[in-house]
């Protein structure tokens, strides 16, 4: 029964994109858009089923495999499904968020042209989510991993008459694509080294190796190697300095898109892979203090960024970049839980957010600009309304679910007590002080002050299509923080982590109020309120050394530019190479030169070829001559 | 004391004499024939000596039939060499050689 | 030295003088008439190696019919030749391939060992031309019959060569004119064949 | 019947090619025959896939007559799985390029559907011979076809391609010629069972395997070889690009598989290492001259080169693997990839070519430059456009990633290296493929470029089946990779025992 | 010599003697202006009773007539009759070209006979003198034959240089007859060719050997005795080129085959390797020559040089396995030559002599049929599959690899392959390029059907050679 309805998931799913993709004309948008939402809220039930399966069912893990990929001497690959509380947790999640984003969708892209299209890509995505989630092994974890990354590229390029968006989408999947190069070679390296991708197989055979006495590369035990390679997949993924370049540019795509894929879902996805392969994972010490360090940095200076920026969507963009930063600092600790309850927090208050700037672009009409913003907060009370709940959440103020993740994060990081965590916890801390700047004035200045763009009396709540979402979105960031206790106990896959102290929801909550996060909270508050909503200036700001730093952050450390420059790179050698090389020297030089050479040879005996009589007389005496000589030579 | 050899080695000489005469000439196309008559000689002496040196008659059979089919060239070389002159009006070997390469 | 020797020497320089005189003088009317001394003393030598029959058919067929032939063509095309002056790198080197070839020859012929080879006049009892009339008439007699075809060709090939037709001859014919059409007088000629 | 299956295979399509020759009245009715004909051959090669024994070491469907006695020549077919798969994908590919073809206007149609004819039987030839001579015939008159078909029907520049075509694999085959000549001379046999069972001492089969592996390496072709196969594909019309790169190509790999490895293991063993450096040279190099051409059909000749690599990549780690693990799996698992590329590739590059010459019929130009957003004007075939490109990057899903997975898999085993190079194929991969995407079907659309016609029925069919194959064999490969498993483990033991 | 050996020795020759009468008989016929129009048709009827004659005469045994003149064995007449066809050929397809060029008359028809009949005669002939007056008589044939085209400038200067040149290569291989003469004391080619299995190896027998095979490498065109093939090509009647081009090569084999079968002188290292030198040379000179050629005659004859180098290399092969594989070479090479000379002189009309490769230009959508069988002779003299010409140089490689002559083969693989470039580029003018002349003639239903013959039997002979290759090697064994 329960096998059936893990199946049934995916080919709901499947049947969803097909029916969208290949129906005909006849089949109206909107009835397009309420069959698709329907066949994915019936997924969504289901998992509802599986995960309540799961979390009653203690230590029960639903596992087999569907089909055999390949199964040939020495490789054995299934398609199958592995469910335990992490991938039920996460279904769910996926599901639902992306139950909601069709339900947003039919409001939001009703105008079209390609509306059908659009579903068939979400449905699809939703699909090859699930096959990552639920899968039981890393071969089936890639084909999903692609497949997100697929739909994402073929979203990002919705719209693909707009240069911007096919640049954009271009330079996500080859971004993505850098991360599976190296991704692959990880699979591959713990295939060797555990003979299986299957989960289960895998886990056991890791208690049979000998992890101390591993081949060393470079000086780098091999397991450690393997698991820097996966996580540098991880990294492109879930946008982690310096692979996250792709990720503002994709909010080139449809806003409900950015909201399903570019927050909630596929960008964890590298999440769920580490905390997957957990139990490999906390071998791999070195690999771990590595993904500590990019995880804060990410937190921190990608935080920064969005400051700065002015468009509304790349704003939020910034802002999952930054708080993806804090889960796989979260997983350098190897703290998976208490990562993966801050992807769950995130999953809705992020989705929540870009749902309601996909409403406020809307009812701008298509404006992104917050600097042609302001003073919506009258015209647009509900979308107003669960901005603020999601600002709330992603500032972290107590008792919204941000609150809870975000603190769990600080809490663990300082009880790691090393010098190492201590520095993060102190860079986390900074990132917290500087989300609350960027999300609040994100709101000051879109909802509050005057507007700047026009006539502000054209502007009105959108339909109810839309808004029903938010407010979905809206209750479940704010009650989702009090399950903490579930993921607190969470149990990842088959191994246990490290103990986490946790005494209760009333103890942590005052304690979390208490710690040094409110008074960044506090800080960021006055700040933000005082440069943005007040707009006055403050004068240290003015000082030329900020200024200075502040271009640098403009300038989004330069990191596009570099990849700029290696796509330039590669385009010149690529030229050097076809046409120098290829062209030149094997084809012109040694292909074609040899025959030439041959050619001019050729002619050159037909030209010295005189007719005369005589001197063929002559070249057959001659001839004679020279084989008498030699044969003489050789018998005398 | 002549021997057979200085028979031979006269026909030899003869032989590359009237060969050299062959690609030496470049003037006239007779004297190529004139040419080929000689080597034709040298030949049949050749034959001539060898027949008497194994008192075998049919070496001088064979001269003469060589004789015979020489002198048959001979003609229709002289014919060619006639209509060649109608055509060109010379017998030059200089200027034949519209035929090369 | 016997007379033999004397003889052989003789005529042999005789014959190679004029072999080369023959390659190097510029009149043909000279060369034909060395040809003819050339052949007078090549009869001389066969006779000495006892072929009579043929040192007589020499004398009279080339002599007597070939050499006059070719005088005849000489007279008739009333040739003029220029001089004509060889390379001289050309001609040395022709000349050094000839003696190269001579003397490639005369090691092989030296060192190839014909036992009892002194050549002398002998005194036969039969004739000789009755010895090879003999042979022509029996054992080669098809030979003899494809040697007569080959004069065969000779004459056909010699008349047909230079034979001009009756129709080539310069003749208007106005009827043949007026029916005379552009395709039929049109012909395309290749560089070459001008 | 079905016992001389293998010989109704190879006539049926020369003869009746030879005999369309002499029909040019009515176009519809040589369509039909032609899609008939080319549907019964597919049809025989069904039946031939579905009895075939895969759990039998032994070639199968053994056709024996004694051709040539006085040479020693034999007319001896017979099939293993390799060759099974592989007359099946010649035969698909040649039933879709007959069905693309109906849709063409072409002059002397009668000539182009009986060289592509005459070219199908004479593929089958190459894949079911089992005599040396036998085989080398097929493989040198598959020349003449494919040589007209380029010559004739080609673009611009069509004479220097299939000139260069023809003089460059006819010099690497005469090569092969020679080199059956000594094994002949020496075992006094062309029979390719008799091949696997000779003992030469390691210099004569290094020799050997140079003299082979080049004829072979030509048509493959591997890395210094491979400049005709740009030109010719640039040439070549749209079914000829087709069927040179589906099928050509793997005559060469078929060759290496069939001809090379098992006969002279150790020549090749001792030489390998040269071959893996080539092979990545080959993916890395190739792929990167790949990104700037301007000409799509030249890209997509180049992507075929750099996939090739892969084939031959696999193809020579089995002896790099073999002295490092030691395990006989290793080394199945080395050729079962190499060998899933292989037909893989058939359907993904034909399928580009199909649309690159659709864009051609369509737009009268190949070049990138000259072209952009077709998306708005042909979405159906911009679309498959975009899958098979997305296909040609080994994407998971597609068949494309299975063979790329098991040869990265297995050159790891011998080296972190090779791996790393190998996988690089994923970066360059997609950045060819997809910046052709970006540049043709996204973006606005060109100015000048004027066409209301999208995909006939005819052509969704034809891309949509061959989509539909790339999809089920990157689903589900483990029915090919269970079929041909035994009968590479045979030659894998054929190998092991001879080094 | 009696009665009966003579009439024995008429019946046996019944053929050729025959011939010998309708040569006259046509030379008569061309007297008189109502018989001038018959002289082709004599002509062909009496070539077929000729063959048929010598047909229904086959035996196996052999034969000496003409008090050991001549021979008549299963080979001689196998080859004659190889002969009689592709004459027939060539004069059925040459007839409108003659009549185009007003060739035609009673003399030019009988001296073509009367050199059909002396290379008839040197397949025979059993000693030198035979063999060499059919030498002459075939040559001297030819010579008038080619300077019978008077209108013709460069006919002329072709007759002039085959004629000099020709007679020097007679004149040499004379010279190496009379040392041979001198050495054997016999004029028999059996005795002089079995002279070895009696006596030692001497330095002037082995050197006559070479001036004989000097001559023979002229007959054959090989390097560098090639010179005069090129300018006779060009510079001759097609019907004639073809004539030459073909029969003699087939007579000058059964020459070399009569003077090295069971001669010890094949294992003599010098002579072997002689061979083989000048055919790798001819090879190469031969397709150096003819990749540069512009006009299809002498493509076709630098072909020929490079062709008969392949002829010397099978000679030398037979060190090993027989003259079989020679002579398969010379069959399939004389075979293409006729064909393809003969598509060409039937492509020629009267206003439009076909010189030029490019002549040839889009000549396929013209007449489909005459490119095909053009092309497919044209592959079959470069040796690729599905032609004859596959086995004849598979042979000859087999050949050389069994003498463990790898670089050898190598070498010469290599030189085919610049070969067929040449000929890939008559095939490209015919099919490739657009756009024909309209000059080039491409009807006449049974011309069409005569030159279908050989190519038909290329590709037929290439699915069933074994009987020919059993045949050849049972006879020449």
């Amino acid at each position: 029964m329960l096998e059936n309805l893990i199946i049934s998931i995916p080919i709901l799913l499947v049947l969803s994109s097909a029916v969208m993709g290949f129906s005909s004309s006849k089949l109206t948008n909107i009835n397009a858009g309420i069959i698709s939402s329907i066949l994915v809220f019936i997924s969504f039930i289901f998992s509802l089923v599986i995960f309540y399966y799961s979390f009653t069912n203690e230590n029960s893990i639903l596992y087999d495999d569907f089909y055999q990929w390949i199964s040939i001497s020495g490789l054995n690959i299934g398609m199958g499904y592995l469910i335990d509380k992490l991938s039920a947790m996460m279904m769910v999640v996926v599901l639902l968020i992306s139950f909601v984003v069709h339900v947003y969708s039919i409001g939001y892209m009703r105008d079209e042209k390609d509306f059908k299209r659009f579903f068939s890509y979400i449905a699809l995505f939703t699909f090859s989510m699930i096959l990552l989630v639920m899968s039981n092994n890393l071969i089936q974890l890639f084909i999903g991993w692609e497949g997100v990354g697929l739909v994402s590229y073929l979203l990002i390029g919705f719209f693909y008459k707009k240069e911007s968006a096919i640049k954009a989408n271009l330079k996500a999947f080859l971004i993505n694509r850098i991360g599976d190069m190296f991704f692959i070679i990880g699979i591959i390296m713990i295939f060797v080294l555990l003979d299986s991708f299957d989960y289960k197989t895998m886990f056991s055979n890791l208690k049979l190796v000998d992890i101390s006495n591993l081949e060393y590369y470079y000086g780098f035990n091999y397991i450690d190697i393997a698991c820097f390679f996966l996580f540098i997949g991880a990294m492109a993924k879930s946008a982690q300095i310096p692979l996250h370049v792709w990720l503002p540019d994709s909010m080139e795509g449809p806003t409900p898109i950015s909201a399903l894929i570019h927050a909630a879902t596929m960008v964890t996805a590298g999440i769920f892979m580490v905390a997957r392969l957990s139990p490999v994972y906390i071998y791999a010490e070195v690999t771990t203090d590595f993904i500590l360090i990019i995880g804060a940095l990410t937190a921190l200076f990608i935080g920064v960024i969005a400051i700065f920026d002015n468009d509304i969507k790349k704003v939020i963009a910034y802002s999952t970049i930054s708080q993806l930063g804090y889960m796989v600092s979260a997983l350098g600790i190897n703290a998976y839980t208490v990562s993966f309850f801050h992807l769950y927090t995130h999953a809705f208050f992020k989705a929540l957010l870009f749902l309601c700037a996909g409403s406020v672009i809307m009812s701008l009409h298509h404006n992104q600009d917050i600097t042609k913003m302001g003073g919506l907060r009258k015209r647009l009370p509900i979308t107003h309304f669960c901005f603020l709940v999601g600002t709330l959440c992603i500032i972290g103020f107590p008792l919204t679910s941000g609150f809870f993740s975000k603190d769990l994060i600080l809490e663990v990081m300082l009880y790691e007590n090393t010098d190492l965590s201590f520095f993060v916890y102190i860079l986390l801390l900074i990132g917290a002080l500087v989300t609350t700047v960027y999300s609040l004035r994100l709101i000051f200045i879109v909802f509050y002050g005057t507007y700047r763009g026009g006539d502000i009396k054209k502007i009105h709540e959108e339909s109810f299509v839309i808004l029903s979402p938010l407010i979905i979105l809206a209750t479940l960031s704010l009650i989702s923080g009090f399950v903490i206790h579930t993921f607190v106990e969470l149990p990842i896959f088959m191994f246990g982590v490290k103990e986490i102290h946790y005494e209760g929801l009333l103890p942590f909550i005052s304690h979390g109020v208490l710690s040094p996060a409110s008074v960044t909270l506090i800080a960021g508050f006055f700040i933000a309120k005082h440069l943005y909503l007040d707009n006055k200036e403050i004068s240290f700001l003015s000082n030329k050394y900020f200024k200075k730093i502040s271009m640098i952050i403009k300038s989004k450390y330069k990191f596009d530019e570099f990849f700029l420059n290696c796509s330039d790179f590669m385009k010149a050698t690529s030229y050097f190479a076809a046409t120098k090389f290829d062209i030149k020297i094997i084809d012109s030089f040694i292909v074609n030169g040899l025959p030439r050479k041959i050619n001019k040879l050729s002619t050159y005996f037909k030209s010295v070829s005189s007719g005369y009589l005589y001197h063929y007389a002559f070249l057959i005496v001659f001839s004679l001559v020279v084989i008498f000589g030699i044969i003489l030579a050789r018998v005398l | 004391m002549i021997t057979m050899t200085h028979y031979l080695v006269f026909s030899a000489l003869l032989f590359c004499i009237s060969v050299a005469g062959i690609f030496i000439n470049r003037k006239n196309i007779l004297l190529l024939l004139m040419s080929i008559e000689l080597m034709l000689l040298s030949v049949n002496t050749n034959f001539i000596i060898f027949s008497n040196y194994s008192n075998d008659i049919t070496g001088q059979v064979f001269v003469f039939f060589i004789l015979a089919v020489a002198a048959a060239e001979s003609a229709i070389g002289l014919a060619i060499i006639v209509s060649l002159f109608r055509a060109r009006n010379s017998l030059e070997i200089n200027l034949i050689n519209k035929l090369k390469g | 030295m016997d007379i033999i020797s004397i003889l052989f020497y003789l005529v042999t320089s005789v014959v190679i003088i004029s072999s080369i005189g023959l390659i190097i003088v510029n009149n043909t009317v000279h060369a034909a008439l060395l040809l003819v001394l050339i052949f007078f003393n090549t009869a001389v030598l066969w006779l000495m190696m006892n072929a009579e029959f043929l040192a007589i058919v020499l004398v009279l067929v080339y002599v007597g019919a070939v050499l006059v032939l070719f005088l005849f063509v000489i007279m008739l095309l009333d040739i003029q030749v220029k001089k004509t002056v060889s390379k001289k790198l050309y001609l040395l080197f022709s000349v050094t391939i000839s003696a190269i070839m001579f003397a490639e020859l005369y090691l092989v012929i030296f060192y190839h060992d014909f036992q009892n080879s002194t050549v002398e006049i002998v005194n036969k009892n039969t004739s000789n031309t009755y010895e090879i009339g003999l042979l022509l008439f029996t054992e080669h007699i098809f030979s003899f019959e494809v040697t007569a075809f080959i004069l065969l060709v000779a004459i056909i090939a010699a008349i047909a060569i230079n034979m001009t037709d009756r129709q080539r001859a310069l003749r208007q014919d106005p009827g043949k004119q007026i029916l005379e059409t552009k395709e039929k007088r049109l012909k395309i000629l290749k560089d070459d064949e001008l | 019947m079905i016992n001389n299956i293998l010989s109704f295979l190879i006539w049926l399509p020369i003869i009746s090619g030879l005999m369309i020759l002499f029909y040019k009245r009515n176009d519809a009715v040589l369509n039909f025959l032609n899609i008939i004909i080319n549907f019964i051959v597919f049809f025989l090669s069904l039946i031939l896939l579905n009895s075939y024994n895969q759990t039998s070491t032994n070639f199968q469907f053994i056709e024996n007559t004694n051709w040539i006695p006085s040479l020693n020549i034999y007319y001896f077919l017979g099939v293993d799985a390799i060759s099974v798969l592989l007359i099946f994908l010649n035969t698909i590919i040649f039933l879709i390029v007959s069905l693309y073809n109906s849709t063409l206007n072409l002059k002397n149609r009668n000539q182009y559907y009986a060289s592509f004819l005459l070219a199908n039987g004479l593929t089958i030839g190459v894949f079911s011979a089992l005599d040396a001579i036998l085989f080398y015939i097929f493989f040198e008159a598959l020349l003449i076809p494919m040589f007209l078909i380029i010559g004739i029907w080609g673009g611009a520049n069509r004479i220097y391609a299939s000139i260069k075509f023809f003089i460059y694999t006819f010099l690497g085959s005469i090569l092969l010629l020679i080199a059956f000549l000594y094994i002949n001379s020496s075992i006094s046999s062309f029979n390719v069972l008799s091949f696997y069972e000779s003992n030469f001492s390691l210099i004569e089969q290094e020799w050997l395997f140079i003299a082979m592996a080049i004829a072979f390496a030509i048509k493959i072709p591997m890395f210094p070889f491979h400049t005709w196969l740009p030109d010719a594909h640039v040439e070549a019309p749209t079914s000829g690009s087709v069927v040179l790169a589906a099928i050509l190509l793997k005559v060469g790999a078929y060759g290496f598989i069939r001809y090379v490895l098992p006969v002279v293991p150790l020549g090749a063993s001792s030489l390998d290492m040269f071959f893996i450096i080539l092979s990545l040279i080959a993916i890395v190099y190739v792929g990167i001259v790949a990104i700037t051409q301007n000409d799509m059909k030249k890209l997509i000749a180049y992507s075929s080169i750099s996939h090739m690599g892969f084939v031959t990549l696999g193809f020579f780690l089995i002896f790099q693997l073999f002295d490092s693990t030691k395990i006989q799996n290793d080394i199945v698992v080395s050729l079962s990839g190499s060998m899933y590329q292989i037909i893989s590739h058939g359907f993904v590059s034909a399928a580009l070519f199909i649309c690159v010459g659709s864009i051609y019929d369509r737009y009268k130009t190949k070049k990138i430059s000259d072209l952009s957003g077709l998306l708005n004007q042909m979405p159906v075939y911009s679309w498959f456009f975009v899958f098979f490109a997305l296909a040609n990057c080994g994407l998971p899903g597609t068949s494309s990633f299975v063979g790329e997975l098991l040869i990265i898999l297995a050159s790891f085993k011998t080296s972190f290296i090779f791996a790393f190079l190998a996988s690089s194929t994923l970066i360059i991969s997609a950045v060819y493929s997809l910046w052709l995407v970006k540049r043709v079907i996204y973006g606005e659309l060109k100015a000048g470029l004027n066409n209301d016609i999208d995909a006939n029925f005819l052509e969704k069919i034809i891309l949509f089946s061959l989509a539909l194959i790339v999809l089920i064999l990157g689903i589900y490969p483990d029915y090919m990779m269970t079929y041909m498993n035994i009968t590479l483990q045979n030659l894998t033991n054929n190998i092991i025992l001879k080094i | 010599m009696n009665l009966n050996d003579t009439l024995m020795s008429l019946s046996n020759f019944a053929p050729e003697i025959f011939l010998f009468f309708m040569a006259m008989t046509i030379l008569l016929a061309g007297i008189f202006k109502s018989l001038k129009k018959h002289v082709i048709n004599i002509t062909i009827v009496s070539t077929i009773i000729a063959m048929l004659l010598s047909f229904f005469a086959y035996t196996d045994d052999s034969v000496f007539i003409f008090n050991d003149s001549l021979i008549k064995s299963n080979v001689t007449e196998f080859f004659k009759i190889i002969c009689y066809i592709v004459f027939l050929i060539q004069i059925l397809i040459s007839q409108k070209y003659l009549r185009d060029k007003e060739l035609i008359s009673g003399e030019f028809y009988s001296l073509l006979l009367f050199a059909l009949i002396g290379c008839l005669i040197i397949i025979s002939a059993n000693n030198l003198i035979t063999l060499f007056l059919g030498i002459e008589l075939s040559s001297l044939s030819l010579y008038s034959l080619i300077a019978l085209n008077r209108t013709s400038l460069i006919s002329g200067e072709a007759a002039i240089k085959y004629f000099v040149l020709s007679i020097i290569a007679s004149a040499l291989i004379l010279f190496g007859f009379s040392y041979l003469y001198g050495i054997t004391n016999s004029l028999m080619i059996n005795e002089i060719a079995n002279y070895l299995s009696n006596n030692e190896l001497s330095n002037l027998y082995l050197f006559s050997y070479i001036l004989v095979f000097i001559g023979v490498a002229f007959k054959f065109a090989v390097a560098p005795f090639h010179m005069w093939l090129p300018d006779v090509y060009e510079g001759a009647p097609l019907p004639i080129t073809n004539f030459i081009a073909s029969i003699p090569k087939i007579a000058f084999f059964i020459f070399a085959y009569r003077f090295l079968n069971d001669n010890q002188i094949l294992y003599d290292d010098n002579f072997s390797k002689f061979i083989l030198y000048l055919g790798i040379f001819s090879i190469f000179i031969g397709n150096m020559y003819a990749l540069a050629q512009q006009k299809i005659m002498r493509m076709l004859a630098y072909s020929g040089v490079a062709n008969s180098g392949f002829i010397f290399l099978a000679i030398f092969a037979s060190l090993e396995f027989n003259f079989s594989v020679a002579a398969f070479y010379v069959i399939t090479y004389t075979v293409t030559t006729v064909s393809a000379i003969s598509i060409i002189t039937f492509i020629s009309s009267n206003k439009f002599d076909v010189v030029y490769i490019k002549d040839l230009k889009g000549l396929s959508s013209k007449s489909g049929l005459i490119s095909v069988l053009f092309m497919i002779t044209l592959l079959s003299t470069a040796g690729i599959p599905l032609t004859i010409g596959f086995y004849a140089k598979y042979l000859v490689l087999d050949a050389l690899v069994d003498q463990d002559m790898i670089i050898t083969a190598v070498i010469v693989v290599l030189l085919t392959v610049i070969g067929l470039y040449y000929y890939l580029r008559v095939i490209w003018f015919m099919f490739f390029e657009k756009g024909f002349n309209s000059l080039v003639k491409s009807s006449g239903t049974i011309n069409l059907i005569i030159l279908s013959i050989i190519p038909l039997l290329i590709i037929a002979i290439f699915i069933f050679p074994d009987f020919v290759f059993s045949y050849l090697f049972a006879i020449l064994t």
